[in-house]
């Protein structure tokens, strides 16, 4: 208990701001129509492509002789970059067919 | 100064996260947000390359670094690009499996990091040199990123049919155990010195890329978008370990960010086909329960009538509206482009045509919108649900061309039906129904349709692409 | 600007909060029907009445013989008391009269 | 051990804060989300006394501090128990007032505190004693505190009637040049030393005092609610700097989200009254554009007719569905328990009577609702607009009660009227309509209502609460 409490306490911030995040996370997406869910999904997926930095990260800091470490760092950016460029590229794709939004007269 | 900007940048990355996210809820806004959450990831990206420093020190292996940058970036540029409209699923959940195995692999990094150090005094435990904290942060990453790359490389091979739905008795005891051991290895590793730590630390990779294939195994491929959806949760999970693991704000938020979001918009997925989460994941109507359903399904519901291609193609050249309710069968047949066809038809004849789009008609939500597009409808004939409920009254023709459960009367009128509940295009309202599919089999619910047995509705047997292609010959005889 | 930047760095953590605080605050409230508006705003009135804290603090800190601390904090005190009860109870009887809200068959 | 606890708890709070806020923003959940609220504020508030520590120093002056919540406690329990449910949003005002002032008082206690410890140096700067930081978020609190209270204080005297509204030409300058004292002012007392600063800091409160009270005082009485949530959002940000210079995560949370939902639900109030937040605050309709607008009424708009007192009780006692639609009139008149009597009497001679509740009718959001609910009419009477402009279709007899605004088809009809676009009860659907109000004098917006020349409409002039009292006295003799 008072090891929990004090790690709290510790990281207060840091846990303020994971549970403000979930609380924005959940709100933004609270009010969204269903034909942009798959869309939303590969937005989504895109933006945790926001892990190739633990993989620039990596790779920036192998050692130069170090070719395991080396081919790791190599092997996550690679599959980092892939998530980003294309979860963008594809949720572009996808928005692109639902641009013409139709504006039918209510009940019409 | 340089840290402090870095500092800026990532502050900039997250806040386009959110805006981005926020904008890509509302159709309007979606591509802007896209861009908006692209340019903000761009600039974490520079910014951690030409900025970060560790201990006072720049990064190195710049080479290695763009030549990583620039492989993936053809390669997610050229498979985005060329990959069929209604394979998407497919896709991103292959883009999420890239994202889960990155975060796998930088936690595997960080381990090896750590052994690297102190390789040279083997009997240190490791205990002493990572906090439980870290280490959990570590290992926890490594765990969901496995998870994530191995359920999305099968939800992936699901989808475009390579891998077939597989479950077995007791599937989930046996899941259990093995997420267990996952746990069981985690702790050992931890209690084992720097030289032994090898075997448990492959061991906890092991187990949960097993998990991984084991948790979506015996999901019915066609809640794959589903399934797709919690795990790209996952990979943001493990994306905000590595933001922990660093104290990397633009990693933390953008990973918890996608995480709550993902989560509720799998929840939501659910919800537009009226089931749970816990429903889809243990597959009690993808799978198991058709069984019960077709039994429910042989109280004879009398009869059902058939109609000629002539005579379908009769009623609906001389009809003034004409509406047509596509749903998974148009996309299993690829008929859209001959649905297309059969529109421009019509009209020549003067007939006023429209499409009735439900939201989770076909296999993902959005899936007809997304595939007529392709054929190049236009986007004014798409009426959404609401607007075509109403629009049905005023309709003498309704088309129905492979969709079932969306248009199955039970959701409204059956309470014990599994899809009560779940808003349906309600093409009763209109003068005649005229059913296209290829049996009385049922749909993806596996419940029998009540419609088809009704005095309005004929069916008319077939394959959707060649019928149509019949029905466009005939219509222009007419 | 270096200032500006180095201030940023420094504070890190408490701008996020200040940037995710802000965004939850209008997610949140996004959706609210007209009726409520009243109600609302006199909930988020009691709220911040949370400046209670600081009256406290200040009336806490007060060296005893201080009067002229004394006497601010005293009046921090009741003031920021008057807003958090009174907002409170206030809130609660305009929303009794919200209570039984009518279901009436949609479009009926 | 018991700081961290102390962390845990303002955690807790803001947490409450965040849900209860949510909760409140939805009709089903509002009463249970304010209850939480009010729990985690109760949260914070004890553990701030028991817990809360100063380099290692517990709090004292127990007694001060528990007298000052008791005397709050009973007088604000007390005042928000009595009073009226029509004059609420003066209380919130009042309230708020409060607030304000307990963040100004804060600031002034700090900033004293600074002078006390180094009064017997008198020519250190005081710019030595604070970082700019420090003495911005000192500086703020006292300003925003200080215009909130005043503002506040004003507000509640239009709402009761004690200050009238008071503009002059060149207002918006003098206003603007206050403000600009104000932050001179306070740049001057950021520049002085310890002796000098009192004069300063004190023409800071002063001219802060003023503006408060020009800023509200031009603007229409009958936008005072939505002033109120204005400077509510305003106390909200005063609290933040509270936040700030005690490091407080409670206090900082709750203020900015209150400073931030604020904000937005103020210019969702604005919405729904189709006008802009600069238009309430320079007043261009609840003020000075009343000639314009009385000289476009001008244009006579054909006759309208009367309705003697006996016709309209027979009218509406043989009808099937009376609806009453009741607006700003009847809240002045007080009329709302002779109207519940109206309502029963006619019930009796076997009439269906409803209400049609416009969201904006009265002078504050959900008004009507209050005050029917105040005279006991049941809440399944109570029809929401949408509902209602469908219920009108079978009505046999409209009855508008001292409403104006919200049934004027002009907003519907007439782009170029100021309320264009405002959504309306369309009561013109009913067979009959009959309008009571004391003249034909425009409403709030000042603008002339075409439903009253219609023909299916009859006007039934006089104070509302006397008109029905004579109605129902004619209907029971019908
Ligand atoms: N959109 C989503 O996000 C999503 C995701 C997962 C699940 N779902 C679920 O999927 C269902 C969608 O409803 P739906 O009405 O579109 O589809 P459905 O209920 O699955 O019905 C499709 C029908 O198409 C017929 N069909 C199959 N192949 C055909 C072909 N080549 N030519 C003509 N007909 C063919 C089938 O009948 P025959 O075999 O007799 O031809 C079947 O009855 C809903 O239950 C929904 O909950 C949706
Ligand atoms: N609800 C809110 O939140 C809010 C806030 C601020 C502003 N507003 C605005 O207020 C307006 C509300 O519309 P509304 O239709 O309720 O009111 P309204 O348009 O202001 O009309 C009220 C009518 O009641 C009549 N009246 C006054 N005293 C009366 C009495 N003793 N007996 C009978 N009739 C009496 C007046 O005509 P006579 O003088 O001829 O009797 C007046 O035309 C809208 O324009 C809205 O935008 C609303």
């Amino acid at each position: 208990m008072d090891n929990i409490l004090s790690f709290i306490s510790s990281n207060q911030q840091i846990i303020y701001i994971v549970i403000l995040m979930i609380f924005v996370g959940i709100e933004v997406i609270g009010r969204v129509p269903s034909v942009l869910h798959t869309p939303l999904m590969s937005g989504a997926n895109a933006i945790h492509g926001v892990v190739i930095i633990g993989a620039i990260i990596v790779m920036g800091k192998a050692e130069t002789g170090n070719y395991f470490a080396l081919a790791l760092g190599f092997l996550a950016v690679i599959l980092g970059t892939l998530n980003v460029v294309g979860g963008f590229v594809v949720t572009d794709r996808m928005l692109e067919m639902f641009k013409k939004k139709p504006q039918p007269p209510k009940g019409a | 100064m340089e840290l402090n900007l870095l500092t800026l940048c990532y502050l900039i990355a997250s806040v386009t996260f959110i805006l981005g996210l926020k904008m890509l809820s509302n159709p309007l806004s979606a591509r802007k947000g896209n861009l908006i959450a692209a340019f903000g990831m761009a600039v974490a990206i520079f910014a951690t390359i030409f900025l970060y420093e560790d201990n006072g020190e720049k990064l190195h292996n710049y080479a290695w670094i763009f030549g990583g940058l620039l492989i993936g970036t053809i390669a997610g540029t050229l498979s985005a690009k060329k990959v069929k409209m209604t394979a998407m699923p497919e896709m991103v959940s292959l883009f999420n499996g890239m994202g889960g195995a990155c975060a796998a692999l930088i936690s595997a990094a960080e381990f090896y990091h750590i052994y690297q150090l102190h390789k040279n005094s083997p009997e240190i435990p490791f205990a002493e040199l990572a906090t439980v904290g870290h280490y959990i942060t570590i290992v926890a990453g490594a765990i969901i990123g496995t998870i994530s790359y191995t359920g999305s490389i099968i939800a992936w091979g699901k989808l475009n049919g390579r891998v077939k739905d597989y479950s077995f008795k007791g599937q989930h005891i046996v899941n259990m155990i093995v997420l267990v051991l996952v746990i069981i290895a985690s702790v050992w590793a931890y209690q084992s010195t720097i030289g032994t730590i090898f075997l448990p630390f492959i061991l906890i990779g092991l187990f949960a890329f097993i998990y991984g294939v084991l948790f979506v195994m015996p999901i019915g491929g066609a809640d794959m978008p589903v399934v797709i959806s919690l795990l790209n949760s996952f990979t943001g999970v493990a994306a905000a370990c590595g933001g922990f693991l660093y104290d990397n704000k633009a990693m933390l938020t953008g990973g918890i960010l996608v995480g709550a979001a993902g989560t509720l918009l799998t929840m939501l997925m659910c919800k537009a086909m009226n089931r749970s989460l816990t429903n889809v994941l243990i597959g009690s109507f993808g799978g198991g329960n058709k069984n019960d359903a077709a039994t429910g399904a042989t109280k004879a519901q009398g009869n059902y009538k058939e109609i000629s291609l002539a005579d379908a193609a009769m009623v609906m050249a001389y009809a003034k509206k004409v509406l047509i309710v596509p749903g998974y069968g148009l996309a299993v047949a690829q008929a859209q482009h001959i649905c297309h066809e059969l529109e421009k038809i019509l009209e020549e004849k003067g007939v006023e045509v429209k499409y009735a789009i439900h939201p989770v008609a076909g296999r993902m939500p959005g899936h007809m919108n997304v595939l007529l597009a392709e054929a190049d409808v236009s986007y004014e004939k798409l009426l959404e649900m609401e607007d075509a409920n109403e629009e049905f009254k005023t309709t003498d023709v309704v088309l129905i061309l492979g969709a079932n459960d969306v248009v199955n009367p039970a959701a409204k009128n059956d309470a014990a039906s599994p899809i009560y509940g779940m808003p349906i295009l309600e093409v009763e309202q209109a003068k005649t129904v005229i059913v296209n599919k290829r049996s009385m089999k049922p749909g993806y619910a596996g419940i029998e349709n009540d419609l088809f047995f009704q005095p309005k509705t004929s069916m008319l047997f077939g394959d959707a692409k060649k019928v149509l292609q019949n029905l466009c010959a005939e219509i222009k005889t007419v």
